[in-house]
């Protein structure tokens, strides 16, 4: 079974290569296939493995020493066990669908561009595989920068717009802040413990001093914020909007952004030590959710929307990371994975048909014209804000539950981020989809239902969104959580303490009801009259996304640039660049006056011989203290 | 102060003194023969350490062979008194001075070192110089550097040849 | 003992050729059979065949590094008869007695490689350089060659007689001629009391350093090898050195312990002026003629090095690697040199293109004597600032830093030929090149590159 | 006698003469003038100065007279010790006069010896 492993990262390479490289001779239609057929052939090895694991267990493949420096052995090897494997059909699964979407929407790009584009896809989703099945932090961290690079091409795919290239550099920047904290955290590791594989780190943790695992996991956490967007480096994914939006579809709501939650799932045993980090990650977590939320409730462009959305979510998984709910993290890491999905689709469907349209201002009304997308969007937007039966309210009531069982507060804040996130997706779905439409005559004239290759997604997606609940339904409800058995063999779950039964039956009744109250607010406001103009006053701070990049532009962008201006015109030029022209100039001058000594006359050479032997006898009878002279000054 | 010792210092100073008239004499002819009084003085001291073969072979071929060479020397280049070109006067004084030095520093030196503390000429003791013994010892001992310095006569020649023969 | 003899008969057989046959193509194969004679039987010498047995009375004492010395010498003489015999005789109409004289110099190359005592080092140093005083002269219609000559023996004598002066104040100290025995400082006790002997060691010293053209007396040096024909300041510049240099070594090699830590002040002083004045001044120069005469200087800076690190095995191999790569560079650069229309750099413009051979070559001794690695060059300054290290411990470091920042500053104009033969157009002419020429550059070019990618090639020689 | 008398001898034979002409340089105050220079009574009046160019031929001869002076200086103790010394100084000496005798044949055919 396990020479199959390595057909799941092999065939995006492959693909990655045809692409690539025969982007200027395929068809589009070529490329298409292999782009997406590589993907599915990943997907069904992937569920083979799946199975296996589910059977019989984990499975770990070495294949070659890596890197081999007298004590360190970094073994290239995969590991695929329960969480691993999940997530390989997440990555697969989704990537699969969102390739077919995008062979249908990147249809009017030139053929080479649509093969760089399929090319990077490949490539990304072969990084993202790399990273997740991993048998060690190094070969995770290949993967880790895979992604980033890919993240940075992909978001600056159509790179002859300058404002894009700049959201890529911003994008990758933040990113490599990131992955600076996850090497120096590798680094420590390989230090404190000699290796960087899982399974001999997690078996001698207990050996690492306290602060070691504290400053371990803070680091890798702060890899995990750069990856994953939380507070001081999210500012990166809302202009990510910038790639095409299958990108943002598959890389930042799907697979890359959730990098940070899988490593800190892999590495439970190291944050379950320290209490200081978990502390840290569920208010950093927290904070994020509400703060995003809030921006986007402000937001008029339909991709930014998500995005913010995108960063709460996420907010989320950290909450329930922090409070030690493992699996409910991952779990809504899948079903967010699934909805978010579904929505940027949809959100793209709608680009799409609007001809590139993206200020929901200019919508409204596509319910008529668009009824596909208008009901998977719907579909998703029920999901995403938690109403029962679809897969949202279980993912996100089991991270409330635990927060709940830590700290009330943390269920409160929760919920009340849970009712924002209901009010704005509602917000949005009614700008866009109800009422009457405002965009020009002539977009009026095109709208038309996206073709079958983006509706089908659309509604596998959709149906993903409604059925993706079942895998973890709680015991109280019924079900038995699936999920969990699945994955205890690799996550320790620490539940703190059980709460009664009722208290949970309140929580939820509470949570779906504020949802629900949140929901038919927004649909009645905004159904008939739409905030079109600007906001005033604190709605504007909002819509100005609290002025945080300015913060970070006057702290952070314009001191280093100074630094860099002042270091390259004072020292760079006078500086070094004097001191080498100087010696250069020296040389001649002294070359020159040297010259003049040798006059020609035999008269003076004989005066400089007698000089100098006067001179070396002269050294010669003193020349005991003037060697100590000498070896006192050198 | 014996006899001896009076002589030394005569010669001695008759030697210095024609050496400093070489410098200074305007007239080239003038210095070769005070170069000749040079030669007389030194023999003069052979004399007095007992090298008489040294002596006469210091005047046959110094003063001899060497001053008659430099003579021809000064009529072929038909130098006069004015001829000789005027070097400016620092240079002459800077050529004292360095002189002076490097004489100061020998002097004091060589009077400091611990074999030369009191003895002063070795007069009329040491029997190398004398004939006999010189041409035993070159002629067993130091037989090799006079067949080698035949081959420095032979590069004389040839030199000779090379410069003087007008070709 | 057979190399002495044999130069002076080859010397005396050279001069008579002259008498006998007029045309000088014949002289000049005389010369290369009579050189390969004379190597053959410094060979023999070497390796304890046939010696002209001759009771020395320990003025002389021939040991294997001094015959192996002879061996690169007489080997880079040949290489110079071959290569530039055309041009000697094209210096004047005594070719034979031109020969003649090369052939004493070297018979005092070989007494200076074996000699034992003070005289004979004395008479060595004398037949060297006397005849060179001639060669100097050797082109009576040019007057900057008899300037040279003049100047050269002036200054040659003052220096003879500085050293009759030392030799004689050793005398006085020891009372006899041999080498100033080890001070017994080896031993143990200083001798701190004497002044006589170090005083005439330092005056011996002095002269050598003269005659090897190290910093404060090197001034004639550029004057006399600019004024001298080309083909003869090759000769002087390349084999008299390194003999100069053998002399020095032989004689301080245990004794410089003699000076006391005066040895310590004055040799890095002398080697950092000898570097100086060679390199920087050399950096200046427009005739290429002049420039190789200051690298001379700087290249006798390097080689001062071993005199430093007084008697080590590294030191002693050193100076045989760097008199061979030394003297085959510049014997084959002054040989291109000489054939060139214009000696300045910019008559070197665009040869590259004229003679893409010649050019090649030139480039390869160019870098040899840069000291670029693969070369001869290299190795030898590699082997001589190990010598001193090795001798001198950490606080030679210093030293060996400031030599290796003047060999960056030799790059820049050994480079400016290059560039000037490859980046710069011109009508470089080159006289006369014959395919015997350009086999001799190639034998040559070929010596260097296998030196520089094995030295051991020639230690090895040595050693066994 | 002894070597001291002797230089004292000598020196006194010097001083006797310079002595004599240099008394009758001081004493007698001679007045010169051109005619006191001509030619006594007959013969060619002097044009132009005493001083002419020698001939290089001189020079040449002075430097081999001189090579083969140093010769004969060797010879001189060769022939005092000839008798204790025997027979290997006697080959020793004919070496060196043989050397010389080629240098001399050189020259001889060199033209060295002719005078122009």
């Amino acid at each position: 079974m396990n020479q199959l492993v390595y057909l799941v990262p092999l065939f995006p390479l492959i693909g990655f290569l045809i692409n690539g490289l025969g982007r200027k001779s395929l068809s589009k239609s070529l490329i298409g296939v292999i782009g997406s057929g590589t993907i599915l052939a990943s997907f069904i090895v992937s569920l083979v493995l799946f199975f296996n694991v589910k059977n019989n267990g984990a499975v770990v493949v070495d294949y070659f020493n890596f890197i081999n420096i007298d004590s360190l052995k970094i073994s290239f090897a995969f590991q695929i066990d329960a969480l691993s494997s999940l997530f390989l059909l997440i990555i697969t699964g989704v990537g699969f669908l969102i390739h077919v979407y995008s062979t249908a929407y990147m249809q009017d790009e030139e053929p080479q561009h649509y093969g760089r584009y399929f090319a990077y896809l490949n490539l990304f989703v072969f990084s993202m595989l790399l990273l997740v099945m991993g048998a060690n932090y190094v070969i995770m961290f290949i993967g880790w920068e895979g992604v980033g690079l890919c993240s940075y091409l992909l978001i600056g795919f159509w790179f002859k717009n300058d404002n894009y290239n700049y959201a890529a550099k911003k994008a990758f920047v933040m990113n490599r802040i990131g992955d600076l904290g996850f090497l120096l955290a590798v680094f420590w590791l390989i230090a404190k413990l000699g290796t960087a594989n899982y399974a001999d780190v997690f078996a001698h943790a207990s050996s690492l001093t306290p602060f070691d695992v504290t400053a371990i996991t803070l680091l890798l956490f702060v890899g995990a914020m750069g990856k994953s967007a939380q507070i001081p480096l999210y500012t990166w994914l809302p202009d990510a909007m910038a790639g095409p939006t299958p990108v943002s579809a598959l890389i930042h709501a799907a697979t890359m952004v959730t990098a940070g939650i899988y490593m800190i799932a892999r590495s439970n045993v190291l944050y379950s030590m320290s209490a200081v980090t978990m502390n840290v990650v569920a208010i950093i977590g927290l904070v994020t959710a509400l703060f995003s939320a809030t921006i986007a409730l402000k937001q008029n462009d339909i991709k930014k929307v998500l995005a913010y959305s995108t960063v709460s979510q996420l907010g989320y998984m950290f909450l329930g990371l922090g409070v030690g709910a493992y699996t409910g993290a991952v779990f809504h890491v899948m079903t967010h994975a699934f909805f978010k999905a579904l929505l940027f689709l949809g959100a793209g469907s709608v680009i799409h048909a609007m001809h590139h349209e993206q200020d929901i201002r200019k919508m409204g009304g596509l319910k008529k014209h668009l009824p596909i997308t208008h009901l998977t969007f719907l579909i998703g937007c029920i999901a995403i804000s938690g109403i029962p039966p679809f897969s949202g309210f279980f993912s996100k009531d089991e991270i409330l539950a635990a927060a709940f069982a830590k700290n009330p507060v943390y269920w409160g804040l929760g919920v009340a981020g849970a009712a924002m996130t209901a009010f704005y997706m509602f917000r949005l779905y009614a700008t866009t989809f109800l009422g009457t439409f405002r965009g020009t005559h002539d977009q009026e004239h095109h709208l038309h239902e996206s073709p079958s290759a983006m509706t089908i997604p659309l509604m596998v997606l959709a149906l993903l969104s409604v059925v993706g609940g079942f895998v973890g339904v709680p015991e109280i409800l019924g079900g038995h959580h699936e999920l969990h058995g699945f994955l205890s063999s690799v996550l320790t779950t620490e539940v703190a303490h059980e709460s009664s039964k009722n208290t949970e039956y309140v929580l939820m009744g509470i949570s779906v009801a504020i949802a629900a109250i949140a929901i038919i607010f927004a649909i009645n406001k905004f159904s008939k009259k739409p905030e079109l103009q600007d906001a005033q006053g604190f709605g504007k701070v909002l819509e100005n996304k609290w002025y945080v990049d300015e913060l970070y532009d006057t702290f952070f962008v314009k001191t280093t640039l100074a630094k860099a201006k002042f270091l390259k015109d004072i020292i760079e030029k006078n500086v070094i660049d004097g001191a080498v022209n100087g010696v250069g100039k020296l040389v001649n001058y002294s070359s020159r006056q040297l010259r003049l000594i040798q006059s020609g006359q035999v008269g003076n050479y004989i005066l400089f011989m007698v000089l100098a032997i006067v001179v070396v006898i002269l050294l010669w009878v003193n020349d005991n203290h003037l060697y100590q002279y000498i070896s006192k000054l050198f | 102060m014996s006899a001896i010792q009076i002589l030394f210092w005569f010669l001695s100073g008759l030697a210095l003194v024609s050496a400093i008239m070489v410098l200074i004499s305007k007239n080239p002819v003038h210095s070769v023969l005070w170069l000749v009084m040079v030669f007389f003085a030194i023999s003069g001291h052979y004399i007095l350490m007992n090298a008489q073969f040294l002596a006469i072979v210091n005047l046959i071929v110094y003063a001899g062979a060497i001053m008659v060479l430099f003579l021809f020397v000064i009529m072929l280049m038909n130098l006069d008194k004015t001829s000789d070109p005027q070097k400016n006067w620092w240079m002459k004084l800077a050529g004292v001075i360095s002189g002076g030095c490097l004489l100061m520093e020998m002097a004091t030196l060589v009077r400091q070192a611990a074999e030369m503390k009191e003895k002063t000429v070795m007069m009329k003791e040491g029997s190398i110089g004398l004939i006999g013994n010189l041409g035993k010892l070159l002629f067993s001992d130091y037989v090799v550097p006079f067949e080698i310095s035949s081959v420095l006569f032979l590069s004389a020649m040839v030199g000779a040849v090379v410069i003087g023969k007008k070709n | 003992m057979n190399a002495i003899i044999f130069s002076a008969l080859a010397g005396v057989v050279m001069m008579f050729s002259g008498i006998f046959t007029k045309n000088t193509s014949i002289i000049t194969n005389v010369a290369r059979v009579a050189l390969a004679v004379l190597i053959a039987v410094n060979l023999l010498d070497t390796y304890g065949g046939w010696m002209i047995a001759v009771d020395t009375k320990n003025l002389l004492s021939f040991n294997k590094f001094g015959f192996f010395f002879n061996t690169i010498l007489f080997v880079a003489t040949f290489l110079f008869f071959v290569l530039s015999g055309r041009d000697i005789e094209k210096v004047g109409s005594y070719t034979a007695e031109y020969y003649a004289l090369i052939f004493f110099s070297l018979c005092g190359i070989a007494v200076l490689t074996s000699f034992n005592n003070l005289l004979m080092m004395f008479l060595g140093v004398e037949i060297m350089s006397i005849p060179l005083y001639i060669l100097t002269g050797a082109d009576k219609k040019n007057l900057k060659s008899n300037e040279a000559s003049l100047k050269y023996f002036l200054m040659g004598s003052f220096s003879t007689g500085i050293m009759l002066m030392g030799i004689t104040l050793v005398y006085g100290a020891t009372g006899n001629f041999n080498l100033p025995p080890i001070s017994s400082a080896v031993t143990g006790a200083v001798v701190s009391d004497s002044i006589i002997g170090p005083l005439g060691l330092l005056l011996i010293f002095v002269s050598l350093c003269f005659k090897v053209s190290a910093a404060p007396f090197h001034f004639w040096t550029p004057d006399v090898y600019d004024g001298a024909p080309s083909v003869f300041t090759s000769f002087m510049a390349t084999i008299i050195k390194a003999a100069g240099f053998f002399a020095f070594i032989k004689l301080f090699e245990e004794r410089s312990s003699d000076l006391r830590v005066s040895w310590k002040i004055i040799m890095p002083v002398i080697i950092i002026a000898t570097l100086l004045a060679g390199n920087i001044t050399a950096v200046f120069q427009q005739s290429v003629k002049r420039m190789l005469a200051y690298s001379s200087i700087a290249q006798a800076g390097f080689m001062l090095f071993v005199v430093y690190a007084n008697n080590n095995s590294i030191g002693k191999e050193g100076i045989l690697l760097y008199a061979a790569a030394y003297s085959l560079a510049t014997i084959g650069i002054f040989a291109i040199l000489i054939r060139m229309k214009d000696y300045t750099f910019n008559g070197y413009n665009g040869l590259a293109k004229k003679e893409p051979f010649i050019a090649a070559v030139n480039t390869i001794l160019l870098l040899s004597l840069a000291g670029i690695p693969l070369t001869a060059g290299f190795f030898a300054k590699y082997y001589m600032l190990a010598a001193a290290i090795n001798a001198g411990g950490k606080s030679v470091l210093w030293l060996v830093v400031i030599a290796v920042l003047f060999a960056a500053v030799s790059v820049y104009y050994y480079f400016r030929v290059i560039q000037a033969m490859y980046f710069k157009e011109g009508d470089a002419e080159v006289e006369n090149v014959n395919n015997r020429f350009k086999f001799g550059l190639l034998i040559i070019a070929a010596l260097i590159i296998s030196i520089g990618i094995l030295p051991s090639v020639l230690l090895n020689w040595f050693y066994f | 006698m002894g070597a001291s008398s002797l230089i004292v001898l000598f020196f006194a034979a010097i001083a006797f003469s310079v002595g004599g002409i240099s008394i009758a340089k001081i004493f007698v105050k001679g007045v010169k003038n051109p005619q006191k220079g001509q030619a006594y009574e007959c013969g060619i009046p002097a044009t132009g100065s005493p001083w002419h160019q020698f001939n290089v031929g001189y020079y040449l001869f002075a430097l081999i007279f001189l090579i083969f002076d140093v010769e004969l200086v060797f010879m001189y103790p060769w022939a005092v010790v000839v008798k204790q010394t025997g027979l290997t100084a006697l080959i020793e000496i004919l070496i060196f006069i043989f050397i010389l005798f080629m240098g001399f044949l050189y020259a001889h055919k060199k033209g060295a010896l002719k005078w122009m």
